[in-house]
């Protein structure tokens, strides 16, 4: 299962990124949306990530049948004609679920990370410039969100608040924002050195104006390119949490709660429309979004410069 | 065609027909032709300086030597050498063979250029043992030492076991030409390889790489664009524009009589040590002396306190003072303190004493608002502008963030007025919304120069605000400032470490050594008569763009016995 | 430390992992027991398990749903159901070789009366004499439990108790000499005793490996003579992985989680049988009966109505699966044959709700009275598969009668919490329960129906009558009443169905006994492949 | 040096006290009683309330935490609620189940991790890149839960040459090399399932690191001295890849442990995750509490053993040390 701290791609990087980032984001930050488009990483990404949201949003132009209609005639039915992709165990349209459930699914990652990033870079960007004590405190605490147990908050939310959408995106959100924080606060460490930083100060421009313009803009590329690796990892999250009956609950679909619903040997072995669809679901849109990430990293930093001997047959 | 490859004997390296295009594979950007067909012969025992301004294609011509040139890069020309073995330079693989034992290289920034977790000594036994496989362990540690004598390190206590970051850049860029000397090279190419370094260092590694090419008849290849650095150690000179070759001369034939107009503009851009081309038109001779000083500052101290908490004082109880209409040089060797005292001014790091006055009033004893309202008096200009430009806002939006947040403008009036800035400083009005990664250097200085004077400073506080440009670029920055001076009758506080740029410049000069004044004064005065000797080693370190100059102090150096530059020991083949 | 907890045993068994050995029963747990090998302490169905293969009880269910004599040889009520008496087999042996006496019988149910007990007195000892002032700790012997001699025990009831041997029947005895040594107050946390537990049962306990397994020896000495089986071993299986451990030889005996025919085939193809049998645990909807929308009795029948029972049992359980009408267990000898089975009728269900007063009068396709919307909230819990599944079809049966149905999941725990306060309104709760022998109304505490009135008074007379006769009349009574009031909507039981390799022999149980001749289950050598 | 570890240290003391503070306070935010499933339903209100009065259940918050930490204190983690067994004793018997289960996985995702990060680092914006990222990315995609399934399904039930679930064969007895023979074979596929979800992350961020430095100027350097692509590779770049890297292996542990809950689940392993899990359902608070530290203790530990591991490899942070 991919837990809420398995972003560890995110979570540590900070280990170097205050030798790095710092260096090439701001160079390189702003090439042109239209090269970014040709790197084919992100443009395949880009357009399966978008045919999927497309049809996710479409989902009433693409099926006759509601998500939640039960039909105890059809139970566990291959994929026909009737239904495309089959139905579930309560004889619903797994084709329409699908489709529905991408709206949820989409929704807890693009909510969880969202509130990841408004906590993530508001403490870390606050850590960052003030150094010191403050620096100190966040880390901290960010800290101990790290070291905190993800399943007994996420029950606890979930009793507190009642399981529903809301909550998964609380959970995902609350419990990893450190990795950015962290990213982010590293950045602004070596931002903040750099000489329109000490301009600003200097002339004496408020030192909200400063973290937003000089330090928080800036941070854009670190930003994005962690986003979107992160909408992954909470999709991810929201598939566990499913699993465990703490996530989207029934009767409205996720592709988290579809899976989990099907995790049963015999679903596995011989009616593997239950879990095919929201397996490769996730997988396309995973990958998808994470090959936008990638490009979107490549994109932010210097162009690579191996020298040609480092990969031999490049020559033609 | 014309081209730099006449000459009587067989050169150590001939290089034909080199052409370098930078592919866009997926950049969206255009290809870069960035070496255009270029030819050119090395001979052993001299030194060949090719020189041209940024991204001329200098660098790209080395690293294609070698093919160090990365993937997307196309390279087409061939290599030969005096042993008359040919090498096509579209193949790194044959290249392969030509490294560590026939070509070295030095590059620029020698720290980066060391393996942070490897001792010193280990990456010259490295060195050793690819030059020569056949040593055995005690042997390539002699070798290693002999090295180190050669670059004269060999006294240095234990130096074999430190780590990169634990020595100075001088100390690290005699280690790559150590590094590069084991392989026994014929040919020696450098990539500005004192552009890092302090004017007194770069003294000693040129006199250094001076010495490895005549003593041991390697022939060397150095790139650089500072027109006293090939002055002072170039036999030849080839001169590159846009990756095409301009001309090639002997250096006496190119410095006296440049025959291309591109050579022509590049020498005129240097100013000349002696102070005899440009007269600071600032200069007005009036006295200063009865007049109230704008800025008084007195025994100012300022700590550091570094990681490990340690304190550490780094500019010792200076006291001085400008006067309105002055320009103020402050110089001195790098970490001698010069940025830090205009930090302190700026309120960025705090003083552990002193005071700062500005029309009397101590600033830092007023409160807050008060001393933003003095320090808004104040222009900022730092080194590097692409660095002191917030690459995330619009050209307008810098120029603007001065006007709204200190000047309490708002939006439209800021933007007209920085309208009438960026014509004031001789930039096209489009650029007001375009992002600084958009302009080249020289613009992006001009943008910092219309931001500093925004605010009708009268005092513009200048750290090293040409540095980091071309020649050609810098003269046209300090023509830009000067204008400005006269007409806005700002007062200036000048850091600088290029001393010619100096004296063309300011009207009085302090000298910081180590965080001390050593000698203040008058320009021309101390410029023609420095009381210090640490002055005149300032003064005579930095080469000028004069060949007959420069020859005449090498000779000088090399006359005194301290200074003898490589041991005569034959161990060398 | 590092390393794995693992004892490596003596006992030279299988040398290879899915050799079929003939010495060895290998039974699957769903889940790891807790190591609660005491009869009055556990609560997890894998400590009884254990426990009931390792203990015996003085009595015991047969198929017929009648108590047989086990430890006892006979038992006897006095004429006014006030006094029970055991005679003892006299030839019983604890695993250690002590002998079994009425003194044990008596140490272990007066113990779960004293003040330190940790959990809380069973019903039993509450109706016994004496109990109020040894349970305070006024008397040091608690008068209810007598042993006139050594094989001889009476049990003296304040009032007559008729669920007296169906406790007897689910609580084993324990060895007064092994757990005299620890204070009763430290019984939950006396980790040596609890798991090296020792008992007079058919097998000896071996070893506990924590997670893994828990290893049992045959009992040589059994009163009712040896087990055919030399080792009897519980290996913990996750359901999910049980078939292929079944199929792949890792265990022999296994409850299958499922009536799916293709996975039923799976078992078949491999050779191995599927025993089915009724299941002994219901599910049921509770409903707040407090909840002023639901204080009305026809409107929780109207509910009942509307749930397709049916179709709950024939889609989610394959059709294996019965329904059940008022709480007790169908196969009951005395669960009334004449129960009003509320087969599904939204019409029916409509009906009473617009006797009620619930009508769509604005027209929103919702039941409404006093302008309220009917809505109704159906909490359920986490971890049931079938049950999360039913929700859903609950759900939707509401909404076809007009009920504006939510569903609202969250872990056991919490929903259970709902249960529990009694200040919290809710409309409903999906929820389970095990049946054991004879005991009515076992889910009441969370009932917020049955504490007063005509309920509580047909209860107590179930449970003050011995008489057979009259406790038949009296549970009727009391079944009938609740079958008419529907505090739960009692939705189905599951049949139990357990897979069983062809190699084992004998293997037999009955719907509350699975381990009732475990003794005489037996391995014959590997035949299929 | 030892400075250094010293001041870390008692950071994570102060850490671990806000954790516990934390995490203290949310647990007993829940809904729900540990003790409520231990009750017979006949069980009346009374007697219920009398029992919970006895084991402090109406005790007020603060005082259940000073209780705690004062008993913690004394490394005394109190008796797990549903197994009654000291809390320590139960961590302790299963914590080295979950140490074997996650350093099998971690040694397995690394070691193929390792030549995959480096070789689509070296081939990187090449086709057989794009295609690790895709087959690595799908890896990453698979839950875990399916990924045991298949496992399962192919080599035990259907090649039958692993056992499906379990640590080792009850009753197995034989020499000791047997033992630890079906122990690993008990292993494989747990360990397998862990280190696919593990595998992603480490080959990323080793191809990302190694990349890194492919682009340094030193290494460009060492190239032009003649070195081998190999001797610079595994030379020079592989030891200053080993600081990121490092930190990367440490900072997965928390993932490792968390992931551990779904592996340990399906295949039977009686480690430390799915007894969390219970004790979380369960509201085993106790014995929830002490995973809870014993986690963040691992946590902080190895983010202390990264650093210092760091301060090794990197001459520059020694001295500043
Ligand atoms: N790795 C690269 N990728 C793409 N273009 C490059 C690369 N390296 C150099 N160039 C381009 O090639 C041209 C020549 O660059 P080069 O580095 O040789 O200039 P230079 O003369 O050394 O300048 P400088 O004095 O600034 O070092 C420039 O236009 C530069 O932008
Ligand atoms: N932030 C800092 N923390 C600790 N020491 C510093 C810091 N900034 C500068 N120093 C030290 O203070 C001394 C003076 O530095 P400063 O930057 O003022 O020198 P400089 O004369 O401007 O040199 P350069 O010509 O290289 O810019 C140097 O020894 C430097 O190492
Ligand atoms: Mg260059
Ligand atoms: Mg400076």
């Amino acid at each position: 299962m991919h837990g809420a701290k398995d972003n560890v791609i995110q979570t540590v990087s900070d280990a170097t990124a205050s030798d790095t980032v710092g260096r090439t984001t701001a160079d390189h930050a702003t090439r042109s949306s239209h090269s970014l488009l040709r790197n084919p990483l992100f443009a395949g990404g880009l357009a399966v990530t978008l045919a999927i949201v497309a049809a996710c949003l479409a989902a009433p132009l693409l099926t006759r049948y509601a998500p939640n209609d039960i039909d105890l005639n059809s139970l566990e039915v291959a994929p026909s004609a009737t239904h495309w992709l089959g139905t579930d165990a309560l004889g619903r349209d797994i084709f329409s679920r699908l489709l529905y459930g991408g709206r949820m699914s989409i929704l807890v990652g693009l909510a969880a990370v969202a509130l990841q990033i408004v906590i993530g870079v508001t403490l870390g960007t606050v850590a960052g410039y003030h150094k010191g004590i403050v620096d100190a405190i966040v880390m901290r605490i960010s800290e101990i969100f790290q070291c905190f147990p993800f399943y007994p908050l996420a029950i606890t939310i979930a009793a507190v608040f009642g399981a529903n959408v809301w909550n998964v995106v609380l959970i995902i959100g609350v419990l990893q924002w450190p990795g950015l924080a962290r990213l982010v606060r590293a950045e602004v460490l070596s931002l903040r050195e750099h000489a329109f930083v000490d301009y600003s100060r200097a002339i004496g421009v408020p030192t909200w104006r400063i973290l937003w313009n000089g330090l928080v803009r800036n941070c854009i590329p670190v930003i994005v390119v962690n986003g979107t690796l992160a909408v992954t990892t909470a999709i991810l999250s929201e598939a566990a949490l499913s699993f465990l009956g703490l996530g989207v609950s029934q009767p409205d679909p996720s592709w988290g709660n579809m899976l989990s619903s099907a995790q049963n040997f015999r679903v596995l072995s011989y009616e593997p429309w239950m879990w095919i669809p929201p397996g490769v679901a996730i997988a396309l849109l995973v990958l998808a979004v994470n090959a936008m990430g990638e490009a979107l990293q490549e994109h932010v930093r210097p162009r690579f410069g191996y020298i040609a001997d480092i990969a031999p047959s490049h020559r033609h | 065609m014309t081209d730099a490859t006449e000459h009587a004997e067989t050169p150590a390296l001939s290089v034909r027909d080199l052409d370098v295009v930078f592919t866009a594979e997926y950049s969206g950007d255009s290809d870069v032709h960035a070496v255009d067909h270029l030819s050119f012969d090395a001979h052993a025992g001299e030194v060949l300086a090719i020189v041209g301004e940024s991204g001329s294609g200098k660098s790209v011509t080395v690293q294609a030597l070698l093919g160090l040139l990365p993937q997307y890069a196309s390279v087409t020309g061939t290599l030969s050498t005096a042993d008359e073995r040919t090498f096509d330079l579209s193949d790194p693989a044959q290249l392969r063979d030509l490294r560590g034992t026939h070509v070295a290289m030095v590059f620029q920034d020698p720290y980066a250029s060391l393996d942070p977790v490897f001792t010193i000594g280990r990456q010259l036994a490295e060195a050793v043992a690819v030059a020569e496989p056949s040593l055995d362990r005690k042997r390539v540690r002699d070798r290693v030492n002999e090295l180190l004598d050669d670059v004269r390190l060999g006294d240095v206590e234990g130096i074999a076991g430190k780590y990169p970051h634990e020595l100075s850049g001088g100390q690290l860029q005699r280690i790559m030409i150590a590094m590069a000397l084991a392989e026994h090279p014929q040919v020696l190419l450098a990539d500005e390889p004192t552009t890092a370094l302090d004017a007194t260092v770069q003294q000693e590694v040129l006199d250094l790489l001076y010495s490895v090419c005549h003593d041991l008849n390697i022939a060397t290849i150095i790139i650089t664009h500072d027109m006293g650095v090939v002055a002072d150690i170039a036999d030849r000179v080839l001169v590159m524009h846009y990756g095409r070759f301009v001309e090639h001369g002997t250096v006496d034939e190119v410095f006296r009589a440049p025959k291309e107009e591109y050579t022509q503009k590049l020498l005129a851009a240097v100013p000349s040590a002696d102070g005899t081309d440009h007269v600071p038109e600032s200069k007005s001779g009036e006295p200063f002396d009865d007049v109230k000083p704008l800025l008084d500052v007195n025994h100012l101290t300022v700590s550091y306190r570094d990681r490990s908490g340690k304190v550490k004082e780094v500019v010792h109880d200076v006291g001085f003072s400008i006067r309105p209409h002055e320009v103020l040089a402050l110089v001195g060797q790098s970490g001698s303190g010069k940025s830090t005292i205009a930090r302190s001014l700026l309120g960025l790091n705090p003083l552990t004493q002193g005071k700062v006055l500005i029309d009397g009033k101590d600033i830092f004893a007023l409160r807050r608002r008060e001393r933003r309202a003095v320090q808004a008096r104040f222009g900022i200009v730092f080194q590097s502008p692409s660095e002191s430009l917030n690459p995330r806002l619009t050209i307008g939006d810098i120029i603007a963030e001065p006007l709204r947040f200190v000047g309490h403008m708002n939006r439209k009036d800021s933007r007209n007025r920085a309208l009438e800035l960026l014509d004031t400083v001789h930039l096209p009005a489009d650029v007001i919304d375009r992002y600084p990664s958009e302009l080249s250097g020289g613009q992006r200085q001009r943008v910092a120069i219309a931001r500093a004077i925004a605010l009708n400073p009268s005092l513009l506080i200048a750290d090293e605000p040409t540095s980091a440009l071309d020649v050609s670029v810098q003269a046209e920055i300090l023509d830009l400032l000067r204008g400005l001076q006269r007409r806005i009758g700002f007062a200036c506080l000048f850091i600088s470490h290029d001393l010619p740029l100096v004296r063309s410049f300011s009207d009085r000069v302090i000298v910081l050594h180590n965080g001390n004044v050593v000698e203040s004064g008058d320009t021309d005065e101390l410029f023609t008569h420095p009381h210090q000797d640490y002055t005149r080693n300032l003064i005579l370190s930095a080469p000028v763009a004069n060949p007959r100059i420069q020859r005449a102090r090498r000779s000088e150096r090399s006359n005194s016995p301290s200074n003898h530059p490589i041991p005569s020991k034959g161990t060398i083949k | 430390g590092c390393g794995l907890n693992t004892s490596v045993g003596t006992a030279a068994t299988a040398a290879g992992t899915s050799a079929q050995s003939t010495d060895t029963v290998r039974y699957a747990l769903w889940s790891n027991p807790n190591g609660q090998f005491n009869p009055v302490t556990y609560f997890t169905d894998y400590d009884r398990a254990i426990i009931f293969n390792v203990y015996s009880r003085l009595v015991v269910l047969d198929a017929q749903q009648n108590y047989q004599p086990s430890l006892a040889k006979s038992y006897n009520w006095s004429a006014d159901g006030k006094e029970l008496t055991f005679e003892l087999r006299d030839n019983v042996k604890w695993h250690d070789g002590e002998p079994f006496t009425a003194q044990d019988v008596v140490y272990t149910y007066a113990a779960t009366a004293n003040k330190d007990f940790p959990l809380d007195p069973s019903t039993l000892v509450q109706h016994l004499e004496g109990y109020e002032d040894y349970h305070a700790g006024k008397t040091q012997d608690f008068a209810g439990i007598t042993a006139p001699d050594d094989h001889t025990v009476v049990f003296h009831f304040a009032t007559p108790y008729s669920g007296a041997l169906a406790t007897f029947a689910d609580k084993p005895v324990l060895a007064k000499h092994v757990w005299e040594k620890v204070p009763i107050a430290q019984w939950k946390t006396a980790t040596d005793l609890l798991k090296h537990p020792i008992g007079t049962g058919p097998y000896k306990f071996k070893e506990f490996v924590d997670g893994q397994y828990v290893a049992l020896e045959a009992n040589p000495d059994y009163f009712e003579g040896a087990p055919a089986t030399k080792n009897l071993i519980f290996k913990i299986v996750s359901p999910d992985t049980l078939q292929t451990a079944v199929i792949n030889k890792e265990v022999d005996i296994a409850e299958i989680s499922n009536f799916n025919s293709k996975e039923l085939d799976a078992y078949k193809q491999q050779g191995v049988n599927i025993v089915e049998g009724e299941g002994n645990g219901g599910q049921y909807l509770t409903f707040d009966t407090k909840n002023p929308k639901l204080a009305d009795k026809r409107v929780r029948q109207a509910l009942l109505y509307a749930i397709n029972r049916k179709g709950i049992i024939d889609s989610l359980l394959y059709g294996h699966g019965i329904t059940f009408n008022a709480q007790a267990h169908p196969s009951d000898p005395l669960y009334p044959k004449d129960l009003n089975s509320y087969d599904y009728s939204p019409e029916k269900a409509k009906e009473l709700l617009k006797e009620a007063g619930w009508t769509d009068t604005d027209g929103d396709g919702f039941l409404d009275k006093d302008g309220q919307k009917f809505t109704f909230t159906i909490n359920f819990p986490t971890g049931n598969k079938t049950r999360e599944l039913s929700a859903p079809i609950i759900q939707k049966n509401f909404q076809d009668i007009g009920i504006d149905a939510q569903l609202s999941q969250a872990d056991f725990n919490t929903t259970l919490a709902i249960l529990q306060d009694p200040n919290k309104q809710y409309d409903g709760v999906l929820m389970g329960g095990t049946f054991r022998p004879q005991q009515y109304g076992s889910a009441n505490w969370w009932s917020r129906w049955g504490e007063d009135g005509e309920s509580k008074a047909a209860l107590d007379k179930v449970n003050e009558t011995t008489d057979p006769t009259a406790l038949a009349q009296a549970v009727s009574q009391y079944l009938h009443l609740e079958n008419d009031e529907v505090p739960f909507a009692f939705l189905y039981i599951p049949n139990q169905g357990t897979a069983v390799r062809p190699e084992v022999k004998n293997f037999e149980r009955s719907t509350y006994e699975i381990f009732s001749n475990v003794s005489k289950w037996s391995v014959s050598p590997s035949q299929a492949q | 040096m030892v400075k250094y570890i010293a001041r870390r240290a008692a950071i994570a003391v102060v850490v671990l006290f806000g954790i516990s503070l934390i995490v203290f306070a949310v647990l007993n935010l829940q809904p729900g009683n540990p003790y409520a499933s231990m009750f017979s339903p006949q069980t009346d209100a009374a007697t219920r309330e009398e029992l919970l009065r006895k084991v402090g259940y109406y005790d007020p918050l603060w005082l259940k935490y000073v209780k705690w930490v004062g008993r913690a204190l004394q490394g005394d983690l109190g008796y797990s609620i549903q197994l009654g067994v000291p809390v320590t004793a139960v961590i302790a018997s299963r914590v080295g189940n979950t140490l074997v289960l996650t350093v099998a996985a971690a040694v397995i995702a690394f070691v193929f991790a390792l030549p995959v990060g480096i070789y689509s680092a070296i081939r990187r914006g090449r086709v057989s890149d794009r295609l690790i990222t895709v087959v690595t990315f799908g890896i990453m995609s698979i839950p875990a839960f399916f990924l045991a399934m298949i496992l399962i399904r192919v080599f035990s039930a259907q090649l039958k040459v692993l056992p499906s679930s379990g640590m080792i064969t009850p009753g197995f007895a034989g020499t000791p090399e047997q033992v630890t023979w079906d122990v690993i074979r008990h292993l494989i596929m747990p360990a397998t399932v862990l280190a696919a979800m593990s595998f992603a992350t480490y080959s990323r961020y080793i191809r990302s690191s190694t990349s890194e430095l492919l682009d340094a100027d030193f290494v460009r350097a060492l190239f032009a001295k003649g070195l081998s692509r190999r001797s610079v590779i595994y030379g020079h770049v592989l030891k200053n890849a080993a600081k990121p890297i490092v930190t990367v292996l440490m900072l997965a542990v928390p993932g490792l442990l968390s992931g551990a809950l779904i592996t340990e689940t399906v295949f039977s392993w009686s480690g430390i995750g799915r007894l969390g899990y219970d004790a979380a359902v369960g509201r085993d608070y106790p014995l929830l509490m002490g995973i809870t530290l014993l986690l963040a203790l691992v946590t902080l530990l190895a983010n202390l053993l990264g650093d210092v591991i760091n301060v090794i490899i990197d001459p520059r942070i020694r001295v500043q040390s």
